[in-house]
């Protein structure tokens, strides 16, 4: 059976949520192996929830905020900003592959852009393979 | 009342040593304890063999003090022994706790390591490629060294930890309070505290005890402590130096502070944090004064290595514990 | 080179008959209604369009109002009344006046006073000349109507004169200054709408190509025929089928007409029916123009008015005279004759050249233009190499 | 805690989900979860049959947590909040998982979706399970008003609030009031006079006992939250003289009615403007009209006027929008025009005719007919102005590219109004943080949803109206003027103010200080407290982003309904 990689999604309430709905009003069809998971902005989006999903066997993660200047709180999304390359450097320490973790701009209307980033990502993910945080850590335990 | 004495341990474990002299750092007290207790087990102090440990009935020693991470077979045995002879057991300082600095190797393999201390060493005399093994024969002796694992352990990822008493080292007052709370507790003086506690710390982060005046906070550059002449009223990481206080335990007394130095975190993250580096992160890169992601990316090579120094104490504590490199 | 506007243009136009030009905004209705308009001339849109900017020159030397015949679709279907078919009314009058040299056409166009006197003076004239070409010349005698001491001979010769002259030669005369007047004015349209325009290139050669579209149209009104509406091409068709046999009798037929008494028939029957034929149909356009019933007739100029009125006169009279002279009441039908003839005299000589009637030569002639244009362009683009297949090959 | 009894229901939606998920699949795992008592699929969970088996199933079973797996929460959460709280159980029991909109309609694999749907499914149930009982509180509403400047809007909001026994103040920079409606003769399109409403306004205003009028000042600073602002205003003395006066107010709601500025014509070389004389703007036209006399800078009156539209507005180089009042104005001039001097010409030179709002049309008819000439021309084709030669009848000639006619064409003008477009204030960005709402590329105030919600803002309590948010004409402003008024008369009359129950809140024991998070809040809602050295979050300013949550180092401050461990759980469910 072939790797179906498993994404987790972070997605901002008010313009990627909505945009992934409009995917959904509109039946664009995609690669079914994000899981969404809504926080009201993406500034709300926690360092420790992304290094979770991948200790807990995530494969990949995606983040989705509105696009710079269009934040439904005026600036949320420009903390995710400024998280983002911090975090990309500390997953490099840990050997993380870069492309597993993703931060996208999604807008309310762009439902299109939604499914081709989930599509294009899930290429890449099914690419690298498995995420073995989740493994390596479990024999860890098991033997030394 | 003349109740038998307490049976008293303190052992090492992946460590520098520092940790013995902190409790001896609290000087005549240690006097005191040596009234109420019994030091069976203390390499730096006294002295005692594994053989008397192992002679000993489980449960036998009332407290057992380890600091120290797990970094090889030997620290692993020892471990699991106390454990079983004791009915308390605390990890004491960062690396018994989070495992500290040993833990900073997480981030490279055992062979990385290997490879970097016995064989491409400046320090090296050419053509040597002695590297340590588990059992080698020496003129029809076999020699035994301790397994080194492939990574650093904290204590209770190992064995079972009742009390934690961070810091690098545990300050004196905070060890003597510790102790002193360990025995009002077996000698039915108090209630123990809850089981996994942190004791000899407080609930709050660093900066409830800093004395340095915060405003509000917006960076535009990172500074190397030596780049700048800190002001000493003000809050180092509104002076754009990082600070590992608002991210980490208090209890030290604020000593690297108050010296001019910014907190490195040794006393391990805050009550409900699960991970020290990823929530100092988050906090720093938060308050970087620009909405434009190239002069982001120009501020943040302020922080070289950050991730070292998010979770120096703290690797093998951390979400992701150690490097998955392939 | 950018064109002066005349922001004016269309008060002038407004004295011609043009109304609520300025409601017009484009939206295209008129020309899409219209069968004639095409892509070498989308009117009445860029009539109305030229207009409202003032565009003179352009407007000038536009071929397109002549191509109307104000069926009056596109002013029903203006969703602005801005009344695109009574603007092209009005251009041609305009035109009209522009084409005439003598400037009597503006005149009219602009004073139905001055018009009016003109043709009374003309007829009172005509009268007097008549009555004293009848007493005094030939001093013939009104009691007799036709044959050798006629009081006013159609054509046997006359008092010394040659055969085949008397009233007759009038007519001739009268033909010839009409068409001078005509032609000279004919000139002068040419040159505004084919001559200066070095837009398109016309070999002459073409001119001779179309020639015959001149009669055809002339006589078919089959252009006419194309619009939607067929009943005021039908009226047209009769109105100027009738006139023109009337034309012809009497300039090649006069002594057969005027000779008498009894009727004979081979050429009486077209003049009766010609009679016939301009009655009812000027009688209609009349009644229509009064009850307003349909759109072509909604709006009538003094010269519309003149046209008719005039027509009707001279058609009825003619027929009076004809009657009188077949039952034998020869005094009466020379007096209807010549009150006839103070019909005839200022249509043909003020009317035809310098007024409405102007249009039966303008019309053909801007249709046959129109031809030789179409086909010059054509020919043009034809001999342009097209971009595509420049690239193509 | 009393132990969980959890209700899962999985909702076919018809068919829109059941023809792709197997919703008896997802039921099935659902029900092995651990606190799960009750798993059922059902055709239309947001049915009112629907909802009843879940007040049902809470009644029989003792339900004490919900999960729907159905459409978006985007569509139902209200919903089927509603239905819990009916059947005595908190609202925030319950959680949806998004199975049609996220699942089964952007899905063709039925296994795939199945397995998603499931998994989303039992991400909602370990959610639901960290959920804590939710209360949504209420504060005081402060009866009295704050309307930051003094035009036909601002007045208008002022007048219908006062009127309902509110204390209004009425702040404006200028000496007067009116703002730019007072520059206006007549009005488009019915031409009745904008003096005989403003005076109308004016003396109201000036008269009414609930209205404190504050000319020469300024709005220094607003504090506080949504029916509890505290507002400084500073005033001018009127003849300039002497020391300002500061004063502080207790208000429920601020209007903000700041209006716009008129386009600089001078920008757009091609026209002109201040070096040839007999080009003016709109707004000086309209001086003349209210002096009554059109004449030209030699005191003559003008045979030729020519009215240009769109100055600035619907071109690439200046502004891209329309600014909604010029054509109508222009139509007003062509009228104003013709009965002032009867003999004039007027061409209007534009590049659409927008005569889009009630009588409009009628009037873009009539103004055609007082025999207007209508050029067309094209974005960005400029027309060009230049003063005429001595043979011409005109003063200036306006060189234009007639799109209608594809001519390029010379227009007589000895008289060319521009019709300068609308444009923010250089102070709206000052406005804008004053009182901490957003602003557009353009400068425009935005609103809280550009349909459902167009005088409201982000920042609770705070409405917009009038040009300061987009150009508008004065209906609609007026109309925004008291929408935002019955807006705020709402919840005077409810008295107190529902806040939402999910905001962050600073855990006190555990928050040290830092003033980390200080700065994070885009809405002002955390609070330094220097004599405890603690943070804490004002409740009713915040919104829920949730930034600061995320950002405290010593994870002192909780996202009510979203906190970590609620998260985590959810990270757990759909990875587990």
């Amino acid at each position: 059976m072939t790797f179906e990689p498993k994404i987790v999604g972070f997605l901002c309430n008010w313009c990627s949520y909505t945009g992934a709905d409009l995917a959904g009003t509109s039946r664009i069809h995609y690669a079914p192996n994000v899981r969404v998971i809504r926080v009201m902005c993406s500034a709300r989006i926690d360092p420790t929830f992304v290094l979770k999903a991948l200790t807990d066997g995530a494969d990949g993660v995606l983040i989705c905020g509105c696009h710079p200047g269009d934040c439904h709180y005026s600036e949320g999304n420009y903390k995710m900003m400024r998280r983002y390359p911090l975090l990309k450097k500390l997953l490099a320490d840990y050997g993380i592959e870069d492309e597993r973790v993703r931060l996208e701009w999604v807008s309310a209307s762009e439902g299109q852009r939604f499914a081709d980033i989930v599509n294009d990502m899930t290429e890449r993910v099914r690419a690298l393979g498995p995420c073995s945080v989740k493994t390596d850590l479990a024999t860890d335990m098991a033997e030394r | 009342m003349a109740a038998k004495k307490l049976q008293l341990a303190i052992y090492w474990g992946a460590a520098c040593g520092g940790c013995d002299v902190s409790i001896l750092d609290t000087n005549e007290f240690i006097l005191t304890v040596d009234e109420v207790a019994d030091i069976r087990l203390w390499p730096i102090a006294a002295d005692g063999k594994y053989a008397d440990v192992e002679a000993m009935a489980d449960g036998e020693l009332d407290v057992v003090i380890m600091n120290g991470a797990v970094r090889n077979s030997e620290n692993e045995h020892i471990a699991k022994l106390l454990r079983q002879k004791s009915k308390i057991f605390v990890a004491y300082g960062s690396c018994a706790y989070m495992g500290g600095i040993p833990g900073l190797a997480n981030l490279a393999s055992r062979a990385e390591i290997f490879d970097c201390a016995y064989l491409n060493n400046p320090s090296i005399e050419p053509g040597n490629r002695t590297v340590p093994l588990t059992e080698a024969k020496v003129n029809g002796y076999t020699l035994e060294l301790p397994k080194f694992y492939d990574r650093v352990y904290k204590l209770d990822q190992i064995v079972d930890v009742d009390y934690y008493v961070p810091g690098c080292p545990p300050q004196p007052d905070q060890c003597k309070a510790a102790i002193l709370a360990l025995v009002a507790a077996l000698t039915g003086q108090a209630d123990p505290p809850p089981k996994g506690a942190v004791v000899g710390a407080f609930e709050r982060a660093l900066c409830d005890d800093c004395k340095r005046t915060k405003t509000e906070k917006k960076v535009t550059r990172f500074y190397r402590p030596w780049e700048i002449m800190e002001d000493p009223e003000s809050c180092l990481m509104e002076q754009g130096i990082l600070c590992a206080g608002s991210a980490t335990r208090s209890g030290c007394g604020v000593r690297c502070p108050n010296s001019g130095i910014p907190c490195r975190g040794c006393y391990g993250p805050a009550p409900n944090v699960i991970d020290q580096g990823a929530k100092l992160l988050s906090a720093v890169s938060s308050i970087i004064d620009s909405k434009d992601p190239d002069e982001i990316d120009k501020i943040l090579e302020g922080l070289p290595d950050f991730t070292s120094f998010a979770n120096r104490y703290s690797i093998p504590a951390s979400q992701l514990q150690r490097s998955h490199r392939k | 080179m950018a064109i002066r506007a005349n922001l004016k243009l269309i008060e002038e136009l407004e004295r011609y008959g043009a109304q609520d030009v300025s409601n017009c905004y484009h939206c295209g209705n008129c020309s899409a209604t219209c069968p004639f308009s095409s892509d070498h001339s989308i009117f009445p849109r860029r009539e109305m369009r030229m207009l409202q900017m003032g565009l003179e020159t352009k407007l000038e030397s536009s071929l397109d109002p002549w191509l109307c015949y104000y069926c009056g679709e596109c002013s029903d279907d203006c969703p602005r009344d801005a009344e695109p078919g009574e603007t092209m009314m009005s251009l041609r009058r305009w035109l009209t006046a522009r084409y005439d040299w003598t400037g009597i056409s503006k005149l009219f166009y602009l004073s139905w006073k001055a018009e009016l006197l003109a043709i009374i003076i003309v007829a009172l004239l005509a009268g007097a000349g008549f009555l004293a070409a009848g007493f005094l010349l030939g001093g013939g005698d009104i009691s007799v109507y036709n044959g050798e001491n006629a009081f006013l001979p159609a054509g046997e010769s006359w008092y010394g004169l040659p055969t085949g002259t008397g009233v007759h030669l009038f007519d001739w005369i009268l033909a010839g200054v009409l068409v001078f007047f005509l032609s000279t004015n004919c000139m002068r349209m040419w040159w505004k709408t084919m001559g200066r325009d070095k837009s398109v290139k016309v070999p002459p050669h073409l001119y001779i190509a179309k020639i015959f579209s001149l009669p055809w149209n002339f006589m078919s009104q089959a252009r006419y025929a194309k619009c939607d509406r067929k009943r005021p091409w039908a009226i047209h068709l009769v109105l100027m089928l009738s006139y023109v046999t009337m034309l012809v009798l009497i300039m090649f037929f006069l002594e057969r007409m005027a000779a008498g008494p009894g009727v004979d028939w081979k050429v009486h029957v077209f003049g009766l029916l010609a009679t016939v034929g301009l009655l009812a149909t000027t009688i209609f356009a009349m009644r229509g123009r009064v009850k307003k019933t349909e759109s072509q007739y909604k709006h009538s100029h003094e010269s519309d008015w003149m046209f008719l009125i005039l027509l009707v006169v001279v058609a009825s009279t003619g027929f009076l005279q004809f009657a009188l002279h077949r039952s034998g009441l020869d005094v009466a039908a020379n007096i209807a004759y010549v009150v006839h003839m103070m019909a005839v005299v200022p249509m043909l000589l003020l009317e035809v050249p310098f007024s409405k009637w102007s249009h039966l030569a303008y019309r053909p002639l801007a249709m046959y233009f129109n031809e030789v244009r179409e086909e010059a362009a054509t020919a043009a683009e034809k001999s342009a190499v097209p971009l595509g297949a420049a690239q193509a090959a | 805690m009393e132990d969980l009894k959890i209700g899962v229901y999985i909702c076919n939606c018809g068919t829109n989900i059941a023809k792709v998920v197997d919703c008896d699949a997802v039921v099935e795992s659902a029900a092995s979860l651990p606190g799960v008592v009750v798993s059922r699929p059902y055709k239309y969970m947001c049915s009112n049959p629907g909802q009843e088996m879940i007040v049902q199933d809470i009644k029989e079973h003792g339900l004490n947590r919900v999960v729907v797996s159905a459409c978006s929460p985007r569509m139902h959460e209200p919903t089927f909040r509603k239905a819990l709280q009916n059947a005595g159980v908190n609202p925030y029991f319950l959680e949806m998982a998004n199975i049609r909109e996220q699942c089964s309609w952007v899905h063709e694999d039925g296994a795939q979706a199945t397995e998603k749907a499931t998994s989303l499914t039992r991400a909602a149930v370990l959610r639901v399970a960290q959920h804590e009982p939710l209360e949504r509180r209420s504060v005081d509403m402060c009866k009295n008003l704050l309307v930051i400047g003094a035009g036909i809007t601002g007045m208008t909001a002022a007048l219908d609030l006062a009127d309902a026994g509110s204390k209004v103040y009425l702040v404006d920079r200028a000496d007067r009031l009116g703002g730019n409606v007072a520059r206006v003769d007549l009005t488009a399109p019915y031409l009745d006079s904008a003096r005989d409403m403003m005076t109308e306004r004016m003396t109201r205003v000036v008269e009414h006992p609930n209205i404190e009028v504050l000319l020469n000042s300024e709005v220094e600073d607003v504090s506080g939250f949504v029916g509890n602002f505290q507002t400084t205003i500073i005033s001018k003395p009127a003849d300039g003289k002497g020391t300002p006066t500061k004063v502080t107010h207790d208000v429920g709601s601020v209007i903000v009615c700041t209006g716009y500025k008129e386009f600089d014509a001078s920008r757009i070389t091609h026209y002109g403007y201040g070096k040839l004389p007999n080009v003016v703007t709109s707004f000086e036209f309209e001086k003349m009209l209210r002096a009554g006399r059109v004449e030209t800078k030699e005191g003559k009156a003008p045979q030729y006027v020519a009215i240009v539209h769109c100055v600035g507005s619907r071109n690439m180089e200046f502004h891209p929008y329309c600014s909604r009042v010029c054509c109508m104005t222009a139509l007003k001039y062509a009228q104003e025009v013709k009965s002032a001097v009867p003999g004039a010409y007027v061409s209007d030179i534009y590049i659409d005719m927008h005569a889009f709002g009630k009588g409009h049309e009628d009037f873009y008819r009539r103004s055609s007919e007082v025999k207007t000439l209508f050029l067309m021309y094209a974005k960005n084709d400029y027309p060009v102005i230049r003063k005429a030669g001595p043979k011409d009848d005109c003063e200036m000639l306006i060189e234009v590219n007639e799109t209608l006619s594809h001519e390029t064409i010379e227009i007589p003008a000895d008289m060319v109004i521009l019709m300068v477009g609308m444009e923010a204030r250089e102070d709206s960005g000052e406005i804008a943080r004053l009182v901490n709402i957003s602003r557009d590329k353009d400068g425009w105030f935005i609103e809280s949803h550009p349909k459902l919600d167009p005088v409201a803002t982000t920042t609770d309590g705070i409405y917009i109206a009038g040009g300061c948010q987009f150009p508008k004409d004065i209906p609609d402003s007026v109309a925004q003027a008291r929408a935002a008024a019955a807006r705020i008369l709402g919840r005077i009359a409810k008295g107190k103010l529902d806040i939402d129950a999910v905001f962050a809140e600073v855990d006190e024991d555990h928050c040290s200080g830092c003033r980390m998070c200080n700065e994070l809040c885009p809405y002002t809602a955390i609070e330094y407290d220097a004599e405890k050295k603690r943070s804490h979050v004002i409740s009713a300013l915040c919104k829920a982003c949730g930034a600061c949550v995320a950002a405290c180092p010593s994870g002192a401050i909780a996202a009510r309904h979203f906190t970590d461990r609620q998260i985590y759980a959810q990270i757990e469910g759909v990875l587990a």
